[in-house]
């Protein structure tokens, strides 16, 4: 449990133009491990909608299963949240969503949750360009699970068992580029000044919008060479096989130039080679987004940024054409046709 | 007319007899088909149409099968068939066997018949359908089409079908292609003509109008849950291709294109999406359900199988949810376009762990409708699913009910649902508090209030005010608490139904659903006999106190279930602690719409014993 | 010791009493506390450990419950502890509440303990851990690390290990590293002599050496699941992780890549695969079962809702398949960390349609690993699946049971398949014929023969020779058939255990699983207190005989379930056709693993009942 | 009912290097409508088998369901089958592999089958990198459940009913590529002199490999302007809602040169611009093949041909690294460790 409070609590602290603090953005004490790359989005996304000056209850946050969908508890205390099933979020925010089209929804999900066991869902919630924004809170493992692959581990890393991973990792913005997302974007769990602004922009976006955040697991990446004063303890805990040590960590954070490369060292000694896009990039060309992405790729660089947006495109509710009052709101003398139509139905029934 | 020896001739019979067509897959013959059917209807004569289709789009057998009764028996009759309308040589040899002595074959006699398909017994009456088909249009799509409206007319001619009947019925179909009407009636015509030239004097199975559909309608049930939905106040339906529920999502579809567009903006006040699968379609029920929009899905046996999860969800989260399940036969894809009752079970207790859901079990389309509409408002005011559990026979075929009735000062139940006002007053909300004392908590829905009533809904243990635990008490007082929701819920489901009730009858049969028509049929078969039994219709899960009752008063229970495995039984045996030993059971599966003559065999070895002893009954298909 | 008043003492006990551990989760303290335990079980002590643990990685509160019974008594004894380690600040309020009377909490006094903690009925005996721990590490993760190791050490003399016990399972454990043996002992010792320094005496809890261990192993039901699959013959597991039963696709992986691998070629004759779900999870196992490779999969209850359509398909095509479903609390997510039985109905009856699955309840980790490898037996004689019910008390714990076993002369049964030759016999294979009259049909194998054998699986309607149709008398005739093989089954199944018999007792209880233990130290109670009763104990399902002959020989019957809705009787009163008000329940489903104490309260109301009245009995947690 | 029967029974048909005529490649009657697409690609198959002088009970035929589904019993009737469950083929597919690697697998499935339900499990077999062929008989609808839209129909375009697809269609060659599929083809049911090779290619690559077919459903796909004779007959079903007026149709063949651009006419009158790849593409850069692809797109045509191959790659049994002897032939003296292995794990167990 990390006893997660943002730091904002100065009773000096800004507010927004709505009068509130970020206080008012605070959700329940995070029982993620210390650490978790999880819990910095979780504050990312406070600043965010605080930023917006969006009133919190005018938010719904969706998860579906995993460590990462426990975080939705862990902010906006006063927005209402469903945690559903495993893989599942897509499909209850659609509904939501279509009931309600008056409300914010931010979905979390999870590398296990969205790439494996959600893969459908995920696929056909961009296809139908849902108003909504999706956070890929992505640590390439199952962290509730302890430990287990994705299928976003990246070919040859070593898990928790030494084993090498086999399978070449499933990239989610590529997916959602091909897939037709209307707003495609990366970035990483410890880079909040990249990570606010694109929140912004993802929940301002009418219509789909992917964040893929590199959100490392500190608990089950701890198993390859890090730092030399661990090796003694990590020893220990192989060879007693326990599997219940997590070493106490630092959040990983990083705060770079736009356009530049840099190289992000993993609790596990592991690195991603994290690059800007630069400011002169057109994220608007479907085609090019692509192509960079596949420049990058063959760099063997993690692009991140806003990579593809497509700022006027038909969003699901004006496919189904419903009104702009939620359909939640409607009532009986709308909804039910009544007797008299009734009577004529049954006309047509002779 | 008989191609070999003299059969006997059927005695002349009035509006009591069956007519099987024998058509090809994707051929057209349905329209033409249905017309015959709508016909008899309109004569005011009571008709019961069947469709017996194959799992294929084209080229497969398919048989439609019209009882005719003027007693009001709309249940299958089963047996053979006084008339055979044969128009495919695929199944002839089937379809001769399926002519009861006495009976009438009807082909296209445009090519010869095959000696090996000649009975004695009975009679054979061909008309060169082909051949007058071909002569009078030149275009083979046309030709295929037509033939089919041509035999109609023969029909017509055959067994007294009033020609302004059938003119009427081409009109309203046409109502909208006005140059369509004279080609269809002259084809009409074609038929009766060509068949009176043929046959000197018409069949002895005549038809005479008769005045017994008034205030009656003809539709299917699968649309009457559409417009139940609509009626009910659904704004979303997620769905999923499926036989034989699909046309439940197109009659919402189709109703509410006609209801509920707004007629100034041209918007849609409804919304209706087709998703990838059907754990994605009750996904999206769970969450407009949550959001506070009444939303539901209609499936089959495989989805409600892949819907196992989230309903367990939506029991435990206290989500309200609406599912419709036209059933099939199963297990497994099982057969796509045959009817059965057997996703009983699997809806009941759906989802791993302890939980239970409310069921429906709708006889007539008239039901159809209003239980669907009754379905949301149960579901709001339990917050829980509810499964409509209907079936292909009563889903996918035409069936004469009462006419749709709607109380216009009934409003909707939403269940106890908190405003913003409500939330001022209080001074912590708990989500999950018995506040009542009947197990059902109070909700609210995203986005009600800045300050109070948010909460975070899962499908994991939490408290009273909706806060994680893991807390073995905080469990149980939870799962305790859902039992008194169950407990309360028979309060707001429909009670069941006892149509024929005489103390001094022993013999009690509880049915559901679609037994409907052939069980009231044996019950008269029965009273003929002198043996009289009363009867219950279920109409919900969890049970009333009537069920109990109606079970302690008779001697003899018997159930009558379209399953294998009694599965309406073992409900009643588990929730209301009730003998096995005191059930019989009458089950019929084989994919065939249960008829009087099989329940009348089911129940021969109770009739023959004596009360307590159980006897577990399948027979052949007949 | 204690800081206030001086409590009563306790009398002194040896060997019997509970210790229970309040740790951290995540702080590393599970290997510390399973040495405490094994070098218990060493010193031939009957000794059962529980993880009570959180569904989260790091942080949370977590307990681990030792109870040692000279008597044997290996069920979860329940109440309040004799001594508690206290070493999480965050639950101690609720830790300190759980000692008995005159009990010990042992606790960490390096900060002072808060005043409103103290009782005055209890001994506080505190010792500094966290300065002793410090003061002998510098680095912050090995201080993490060894003050667990110094706590261990401490209980050494407080309760009297053995010191070599604790040294002998220290160099096992760390064979492989000796460089780390030293320190590990080291800080035992350190434990030992700060405890020591600190406590002129030892408790009057007292361990001393026994001999009930002779031939016994200490290991957790999941292991020897997945050993049992090596043994078996299983070749693929597919699996999707899920607490609790990750950690059977991980024995198996684990034994398999110890026994398994060819030592010439380095190659695995064996495939493990993680698939994306459960739904492809449960797809592979049917794939490989269907080509002849006998395969498995382990899940939990959200994964047996995913998996019942292809259970359906399953049953219908009757492709053998294993499930291990370790379950957890339900409904829902519900608590994925304790434990329950409560997925029996959506087993036996999975999927939509007419459907019943064959069920295995193993209750110690010796059956765990048997009925493992007779699973794959009874999959591939019955052509079905076999699902096998264990739970994560069973699975995820350490238990004493008896040593392993394995008949050399054995081997497997792999049922009616079909080579080459057999085919080069038969005239015309019929997949679906039932050669033998016991519904069994005989099946082949892709690639089996050039020419004869070859058929096409379907879980749609076909005839005996897997040809197509929707015939319903061939649809009929195969659910019946079904019904014979289902028939068949109890004979391939393992018989229902009687382990107390006196044709004097009238009351008889019901049990399976995991309520083994608790129910025998029950049956234990009641015979001292001169009411003995019988026991069965069910291991399969569909039941035998010997179920129904038990219920007929006893006035009163109860059946202990870990579940609400008292699944297992519904299963008795379905198939066996048994009156339901025969049989009471004593039912227990908080998610704590069931106890003699909680199982003698719920009998309490039938104890005091007249035979053949109803009572359903569930009680507070305690 | 389209009483197909390839017109190959001719007594002096050719024979295979194993002294077969196709006669020995035959399925069952096909019970699909006349003029299906399905139809000539089991034709193909046959022929495709055929020509590599593989015995028919080498292969194992696999399914999800639909129409295309339905399809493997109406070829190679001496080969196993199993038309599992909707949407679910792969994972079948993947067990069976597994078990028994020596044999060749064909997986039939639809669009409907793959894109829509069974999305997931199509991402995972790919990574898996199985060694199959795969192939989407796709038509753009549900056949089976009577023409609804599926995920591949092209936006815009009208489903029997004359509502306009919103959705973008997904495109399974281009998804394929984005997951490592390392065989990726595309044809037209129509054309086998592309197909047949096509499919020999597929089935001799060691790995996954996918074609992509596209295969016009006649009977879902009547409704919008065709020639004119079929107009009356149109009106007439529409209005009349006749359900089950299916008429006979045509298959659409289609022969042409390499390296250029057809117009294909459906049956609904709309159209599919098919691009053969040139003889000098250059299949084996994934980059390229991505950007071509995009490029065909943008100019609104479909490519096909053998888009992608990797020949050289671990296919899942390598990566499982399992014996050349097929799991399911192993006995119980290899697969049983026996009594004196048990006597030293309880030693351990102490
Ligand atoms: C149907 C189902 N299958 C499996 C699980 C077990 N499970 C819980 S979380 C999880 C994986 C979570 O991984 P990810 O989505 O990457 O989240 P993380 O914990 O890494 O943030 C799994 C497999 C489940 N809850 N439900
Ligand atoms: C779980 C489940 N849901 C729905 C269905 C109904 N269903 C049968 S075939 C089919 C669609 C088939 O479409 P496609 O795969 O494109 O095949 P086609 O018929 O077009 O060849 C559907 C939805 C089913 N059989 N099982
Ligand atoms: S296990 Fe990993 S993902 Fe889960 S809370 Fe801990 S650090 Fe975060
Ligand atoms: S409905 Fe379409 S896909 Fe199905 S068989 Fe007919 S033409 Fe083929
Ligand atoms: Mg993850
Ligand atoms: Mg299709």
């Amino acid at each position: 449990m990390s006893f997660f409070k943002p730091n904002f609590r100065h009773p000096e602290s800004p507010k927004n133009t709505l009068g509130l603090t970020t206080r008012a953005y605070e959700g329940g004490i995070s029982t993620l491990c210390a650490g978790c790359g999880h819990d910095s989005i979780s504050a990312a996304i406070m600043q965010a909608v605080w930023g917006l000056n969006i009133e919190p209850h005018r938010i719904a946050k969706m998860s579906g299963i995993g460590c990462s969908s426990k975080s939705p508890n862990y902010f906006l205390n006063k927005a209402h949240g469903f945690n559903s099933v495993h893989g599942r979020m897509p499909s209850v925010t659609t509904g939501a969503n279509v009931a309600n089209r008056e409300l914010l929804y931010i979905g979390v999900s999870g590398d296990g949750d969205t790439a494996s066991i959600g893969m459908g869902q995920f696929a056909h919630v961009i296809r139908r360009n849902l108003n909504m924004m999706y956070l890929v809170e992505n640590n390439g493992c199952y962290g509730l699970t302890k430990g287990q692959d994705s299928a976003t581990a990246d070919a040859g890393s070593k898990n928790k068992k030494g084993r090498i991973n086999p399978f070449e990792s499933i990239d989610l913005v590529a997916l959602a580029l091909d897939l037709g997302a209307t707003f495609v974007a990366r970035s990483f769990s410890g880079d909040k000044e990249q990570l606010i602004p694109l929140m912004q922009a993802a929940m301002t976006h009418k219509g789909f919008a992917l964040i893929d955040i590199v959100s490392p697991c500190v608990t089950f990446n701890n198993h390859a060479g890090s730092t030399k004063s661990y090796d003694y303890t990590r020893d220990h805990v192989q060879a007693g096989s326990v599997v219940d040590f997590v070493p106490v960590a630092q959040e990983i954070t990083l705060d770079q130039i736009q356009g530049s490369t840099q190289n992000v060292e993993l609790h596990n000694g592991d690195s991603v080679r994290l690059s800007k896009l630069s400011k002169d990039y057109d994220p608007t060309d479907r085609g090019h987004a692509i192509r960079t992405l596949l420049e990058h790729k063959a760099q063997d660089k993690l692009m991140t940024g806003l990579i593809y947006i497509e700022p006027e495109s038909d969003n699901f509710h004006d496919t189904l054409n419903i009104p702009k009052t939620p359909l939640n709101s409607l009532k009986e003398d709308v909804l039910c046709p009544g007797k008299s139509a009734l009577t004529s139905i049954n006309e047509g029934l002779r | 007319m008989s191609p070999s020896s003299t059969p006997t001739t059927l005695h002349a019979v009035t509006n009591d007899f069956v007519v099987k067509f024998a058509n090809v897959n994707g051929s057209g013959s349905a329209s033409a088909n249905s017309m015959f059917a709508k016909a008899i209807f309109r004569m005011g004569i009571p008709v019961s149409p069947r469709n017996i289709f194959p799992s294929n789009i084209q080229g497969a057998p398919t048989w439609y099968e019209v009882r005719i009764s003027d007693d009001g028996y709309l249940g299958r009759r089963g047996g053979q068939v006084e008339l055979m309308v044969s128009v495919n040589p695929q199944s002839m040899a089937q379809d001769v066997e399926d002519v009861c002595p006495g009976g009438y074959f009807f082909y296209d006699n445009t090519y010869p018949l095959d000696f090996k398909l000649i009975r004695d017994d009975i009679h054979y009456i061909g008309l060169p359908l082909t051949q007058i088909t071909n002569s009078n249009f030149d275009n083979p799509r046309l030709q295929q089409l037509f033939k089919n409206i041509i035999y109609v007319g023969s029909l017509a001619y055959l067994i007294g079908i009033e020609f302004s009947a059938l003119e009427g019925i081409v009109s309203d179909t046409f109502a909208k292609k006005p140059k369509l009407i004279a080609p269809n009636v002259s084809a009409l015509q074609l038929g009766f003509d060509e068949a009176k030239k043929a046959f000197s004097e018409p069949l002895p199975l005549q038809l005479k109008r008769s005045n017994k559909n008034d205030r009656k309608v003809l539709l299917e049930g699968n649309a009457a849950c559409g417009l139940g939905a609509v009626f009910g106040g659904a704004t979303v339906c997620a769905w999923y291709p499926i036989t034989p529920s699909t046309s439940v999502a197109e009659g919402f579809e189709k109703y509410a294109k006609q209801l509920r567009v707004n007629a100034d903006t041209g918007e849609n006040n409804f919304a209706v999406i087709q998703a990838e699968d059907e754990l994605s379609a009750i996904g999206m029920v769970i969450g407009a359900n949550w959001n506070g929009a009444r939303s539901f899905t209609a499936t089959s046996g495989p989805g409600v199988s892949l819907m196992q999860e989230f309903l367990g969800l939506a029991y435990f989260a206290e989500v309200p949810a609406v599912l419709i399940d036209v059933q099939r036969t199963g297990p497994s894809t099982g057969m796509p376009t045959r009817t059965q009752q057997s996703d009983i079970l699997i809806s009941a207790y759906a989802s791993h762990g302890d939980s239970k859901q409310i069921l429906l079990f709708p006889a007539t389309p008239k039901e159809c409708f209003e239980l669907t509409a009754d379905a949301f408002d149960i579901a709001d005011r339990l917050q829980t699913p509810v499964i409509m559990l209907t079936d292909l026979d009563l889903g996918m075929n035409e069936h004469i009910c009462d006419e749709l009735e709607w109380d216009d000062s009934r409003s909707y139940d939403r269940g106890k649902v908190l405003n913003a006002q409500d939330l001022e007053k209080i001074e912590r909300f708990g989500r999950y508090l018995d506040v009542d004392g009947d197990g059902i908590p109070y909700r609210t829905v995203a986005g009600t209030h800045a300050e109070k009533g948010a909460f975070f809904t899962r499908g994991t243990s939490r408290d009273e005010y909706a806060v994680y635990t893991e807390k073995g008490e905080a469990y149980q007082r939870n799962m305790e608490r859902l039992e008194v929701k169950w407990a309360t819920a028979p309060k707001y489901l429909p009670k069941a139904i006892e149509t024929r009730r005489d103390e001094a009858n022993s013999l009690g049969v509880i049915h559901f659903g679609t037994s409907l028509e052939a069980t009231h049929e044996t019950l008269d078969v029965l009273s003929k006999e002198g043996r009289p039994a009363n009867d219950l219709r279920i109409l919900a899960f969890p049970f009333g106190d009537d069920v109990k009752a109606f079970i302690d008063k008779h001697a003899q229970v018997v159930i009558v279930e379209q399953n294998r495995d009694a599965q309406l039984k073992s409900l009643i045996v588990n929730e209301l602690q009730i003998d096995p030993n005191r059930l019989h059971s009458v089950l019929h599966y084989n994919g065939d719409p249960i008829s009087a003559r099989q329940i009348r065999i089911g129940l021969e070895p109770i009739l023959n014993i004596s009360a307590g002893q159980h006897a577990q009954t399948a027979y052949e298909a007949s």
